[in-house]
């Protein structure tokens, strides 16, 4: 089951448009246009694109304040997405939601959030859902190493094993909570060995190589159709921005450290391997972001009466 | 009509609901096997399965997390929370997602489910299994909120809890559960909004719902044909209708109830009434609601914290005199 | 006196504190090495070291849990929630534990714990990171609640929080951190319970709060002479006797806060001051509250959900005409 | 460090009392006298007699609704406890907490809890006090199995393991949390396991045995005063009567199993090592117990203008 594994210049479309979103959004917030902060996932762009590749149109998806480019990999409107990052009627969510809060029924898309972690019970939810009804949609929930200690996860972790939900726990490991790191938020810096602890199924990735990263999704995606319950997925890579456009990113972190990480970025490995078809990729993607963009500022926002509609169905 | 408790009308409430929509389900602690701490759930697991009445773990924020997913995933989920003073550990997931979803989706996601759980004290609970907690889901908007103070309304409002697209709290009291009164059988349904003059009077007016109702009864006693009794039974959506029309029959006002009474649904309805009948009011509203203090334990203190009859007697006196 | 912005404010504050006592200490997200998000605890580590500035894992529930016991066991901790949208995470330990442990031990346990936070919206932060959630905190009693709206009231209330033998909600606000005043030198302590009356007037008297004390200030500038603001400063304890003889003199009276309306801090002392000084009102209490929306991102929307300047002046318009 | 271990006969001692306790409890809530919920520890004795025993009159105790046992296996006046129990203005807390919320600063008794695992955080935090001060006090918490599923509780262990806390994760195993048994509500039913996973030290052990308890929690107690951290102590038990009064236990066990505990009950295991002299001991302890409800009920009740002092120190 699942998709046919994209090609290397596939999933650099992928990556380097959202790469490109990342890059018209940044200026954006930089020239007051966006409001808000804006949570960037350069370098992590491989987590996205390998994992939305291995599922299914009908499959969920929850993500974080970061997860807009699960949003865009999993087949919701570019357009839409921009429009409501800049807060324009045409948003996806009408301009209600914000980037934090990208809402899409018809890919699965049941939120990014703002709350630390508070996605994951949503995905198991679908995911119960899904084997209630026997429709073998899986749930794929992201959040980060952070994350892991927030209780309402380890809760949803013992659920989705006792109930045997195919839900896939999608760890981004980027070493980094905010600007605390790992040694200095978790008594064992090993989250897979903690998730075993649990009875789950967990696989280890490299977060930086879209191929892998599909690989084993696809198997949990497999794993959960089967009614073998749900895979716990480490997925190790690291953000080469600051954790919001306000945060630098090396106050806590060496310039060697990042440095290095960027040196193997998804993105630069995947250009190197394609050579000059990457140019030609990236430049019909930068016209599409730049369209998208250009059409968002001129759509037309939101109306004042729009407010308070929409609180309850 | 058949006589039974408020435990049964909502067991025969939501037991009309499973067999109605096969997308509603049940999930919650000891609800199916052991058919529930209060025997509210009693039967429905033999009946309707393991997929439709699921035990859970001790996890209210993991399973009311759970309960949204499915819902946007197109179930109709009921979640209990076995006290509502456990939904505490399950806020997070209740007033930051479940209330704002439809809203933050721009309409996309409706989501609907339903919580049901009971309160209420007078029973040597003490402070953590004794409290209305009604306003916290009422501050922030998003949550429909329903008390029913008896069986018959208890099994028509569970069943339009249920097929609200939005979510709402179903809040019994534990003072409640043993009430018997008369059900219709079969199909039953009182949409939410619509309050109930449970008595009629013509001095004032008293606003209240869940067990206090039956506390104004008592209270009213003393003034025959004076106090008009509004069971609002929905607090949001309000029957603000009711209440207009008996405020200006009677133009004055207690809201009673059994919460604490600062930032609560007695000092809104309070403001609320004087903000719009100003000119009709002869005299203040008044609240009647638990002192400031935690639910103490000891029977006496119990019932100093805790409204009683004879204190909302005593406050009609003061303004019927 | 020193120029300098609320956040700095704080930071003197804590600062003050953590020499004045050893049993003072931090806790919180990214407060330590960092320096906190917003700068609040910024060089106490260096200060202070490891052992009384703390940094904690993402673990809400956790540490405020802990913070309690760190309480009961002789210290005096504070805790920073990073936004308080996310205190809903620690709502059973905030709630069910930290108010009421002092009152459930017959006294036998104070809880000597501050925490602090931030709130509000303005900014585009959508509806999980824009709450004012006061009223949540207030409903059920046992924590004291403040809200100062200026730099030296943030270090004069931050000595007080700290030195209160409860636990207390200290809460800034978005809008309000990079706020400049002159912030008294050396030891500052403003007693909980005492408000400033901000601007004296006539006609009409604004009750209000936090951020929104600068926007009923620009309101006020239209009437000048007519309208009395009222900084409350703190919500638990509250100071009734400025507010009792602001409302003898204006008897007209708004309430203005930025949370939403609903069994909120405005319908609550709405609802008081007309049943305290019913006789001396001469028009019903009036409220500008965030109307009943979560907050949305777009900055029409926002602006139109939450109070503003406007919509204030609007309101003293209406009541002054 | 720690104590000296007690004798059979001092711990047979602290549990008929403790027996005695229950079935007074038992004939005042059955009569009336006795208000709200009743959770009794029958057949769990060793664990409070155990474990308190193992610690110093200042460490620290956090219990459950289920933890009268080790408030007074901890020192707390049985007839203060008595008196709480029955609402009289003698009572441990006045009559204000009442049985779920027994709090003693001076046995360094920071509360039974009515919400499952929330003492949790309250131990770990005393530890962290322990540690900041240096006072080389340990903190005991105890929960039942089905907490563990609380997330409360998970955040704690990890915070505890980070912060190298003296605090003894204490978890009485007793098979069930209310009426659903550990095969219903944990994926995985190795509890130690899960707690591993988080870098937790642990230890397994007889919970029906008290010195098997009382070694483990000196051998946890001196990890923690020695700076090596925090232990999960899993202590094999069972409840031999119901959840709570009105539980008769039996609608979701079958009578062999609880027969079989029953006969391997700590009380009745070391009366057969006892002899005669347990007769003895007993009629004392029955003497001491009923002294103390008699006193209790003959106590006046708090007065009512008692209901709104104390909210605030
Ligand atoms: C409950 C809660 N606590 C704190 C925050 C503030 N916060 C936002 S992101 C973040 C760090 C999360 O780290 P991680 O899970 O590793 O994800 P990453 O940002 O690295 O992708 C924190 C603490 C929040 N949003 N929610
Ligand atoms: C947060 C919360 N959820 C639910 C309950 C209701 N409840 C009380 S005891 C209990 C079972 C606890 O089981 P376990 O942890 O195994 O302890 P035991 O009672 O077996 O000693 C439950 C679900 C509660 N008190 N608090
Ligand atoms: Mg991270
Ligand atoms: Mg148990």
């Amino acid at each position: 089951m699942g998709h046919v594994r994209p090609t290397d210049e596939q999933f650099f479309r992928t990556m380097i448009r959202l790469r490109h979103v990342e890059k018209a959004l940044t200026e954006l917030s930089a020239g007051g246009q966006l409001r808000g902060s804006l949570h960037l996932c350069e370098g992590q762009e491989a987590c996205p694109a390998g994992a939305c590749a291995a599922l299914l149109k009908e499959d969920y998806v929850t993500a974080t304040y970061r997860g807009h480019g699960y949003v865009l990999a999993k087949g919701t409107s570019l357009n839409q997405v921009i429009a409501e990052v800049l807060g324009r009627a045409t948003g996806l969510c009408k301009g209600k939601g914000g980037k934090m809060h990208l809402f899409d029924q018809e890919f699965g898309v049941l939120g990014t959030n703002g709350i630390v972690g508070a996605g994951v019970g949503t995905a198991c939810g679908a995911a119960l859902a899904s084997k209630l009804d026997g429709t073998g949609r899986v749930a794929l929930t992201v959040f980060g190493d952070g994350a892991n200690n927030q209780g309402h996860l380890m809760e949803c972790w013992n659920m989705a094993v006792l109930y045997k939900l195919p839900v896939i726990f999608f760890c981004e490991n980027n070493l980094y909570s905010e600007m605390t790191p790992l040694s200095r938020s978790h008594g064992n810096v090993n989250l897979s060995e903690r998730a075993r602890g649990f009875g789950l199924h967990t696989e280890s990735v490299n977060g930086n190589d879209p191929h892998a990263v599909f690989e084993v999704v696809s198997k949990a995606a497999d794993r959960g159709r089967s009614g073998q319950g749900p895979t716990f997925v480490e997925a190790m890579t690291y953000r080469t921005t600051g954790h919001y456009q306000a945060d630098s990113g090396t106050a806590y972190r060496t310039k060697e450290e990042v440095e290095d990480w960027r040196s193997r970025s998804p993105i630069l490995l995947l250009r190197q391997r394609i050579g000059a078809k990457a140019d030609e990729i990236e430049a019909e993607e930068l016209a599409v972001v730049q369209a998208s963009v250009e059409k968002a500022l001129a759509d037309s926002v939101p109306a004042v009466s729009e407010s308070t509609t929409e609180v309850f169905a | 009509m058949s006589k039974m408790s408020f435990v049964q009308a909502c067991n025969a409430g939501l037991r009309q609901e499973l067999e109605r929509d096969s997308n509603v389900f049940l999930m919650g602690e000891d609800i199916a096997h052991y058919g529930g701490m209060f025997r509210v759930t009693e039967g429905l697991l033999e009946t309707f399965g393991e997929n439709r009445v699921i035990d859970t773990p001790i996890s209210e924020s993991g399973f009311m997390g759970m309960a949204l997913g499915a819902a946007l995933a197109g179930k109709r989920p009921v979640a209990e929370l076995m006290f509502i003073d456990f939904g505490l550990v399950a806020m997070d997931q209740i007033l930051n997602n479940i209330a704002k979803t439809h809203y933050m989706s721009g309409g996309r996601c409706p989501v609907p489910m339903t919580i049901i759980t009971q309160g209420g004290g007078y029973r040597g609970a003490a402070a953590q299994h004794s409290q209305m907690l009604e306003a916290l889901f009422l501050h922030l908007p998003g949550i429909k909120v329903v008390l029913p103070s008896t069986p018959a309304d208890a099994k028509g409002l569970m069943a339009a809890s249920i097929r609200d697209d939005n979510p709402v709290v179903f809040i019994g009291h534990k003072q409640l559960f043993g009430k018997q009164g008369e059900v219709p059988d079969g199909e039953h349904f009182i949409p939410l909004g619509t309050s109930s003059v449970v008595q009629e009077g013509s001095e004032v007016t008293i606003l209240t719902y869940s067990f206090t109702v039956d506390l104004a009864m008592k209270a009213a006693e003393a003034f025959p044909g004076k106090v008009e009794i509004v069971d609002l039974r929905t607090l949001n959506p309000l029957d603000w209708a009711t209440i207009e029309s008996s405020v200006r029959k009677t133009h004055r006002v207690i809201v009673a109830h059994e919460a604490h009474g600062r930032c609560s649904v007695a000092s809104d309805l309070g403001f609320q009434v004087q903000q719009r009948l100003f000119d009709e009011l002869d005299a203040p509203v008044e609240i009647v609601a638990a002192l400031d203090a935690p639910i103490p334990f000891a029977v006496e203190l119990e019932n100093e914290v805790l409204p009683t009859a004879a204190r909302i007697e005593a406050k009609l006196r003061e303004m019927l005199t």
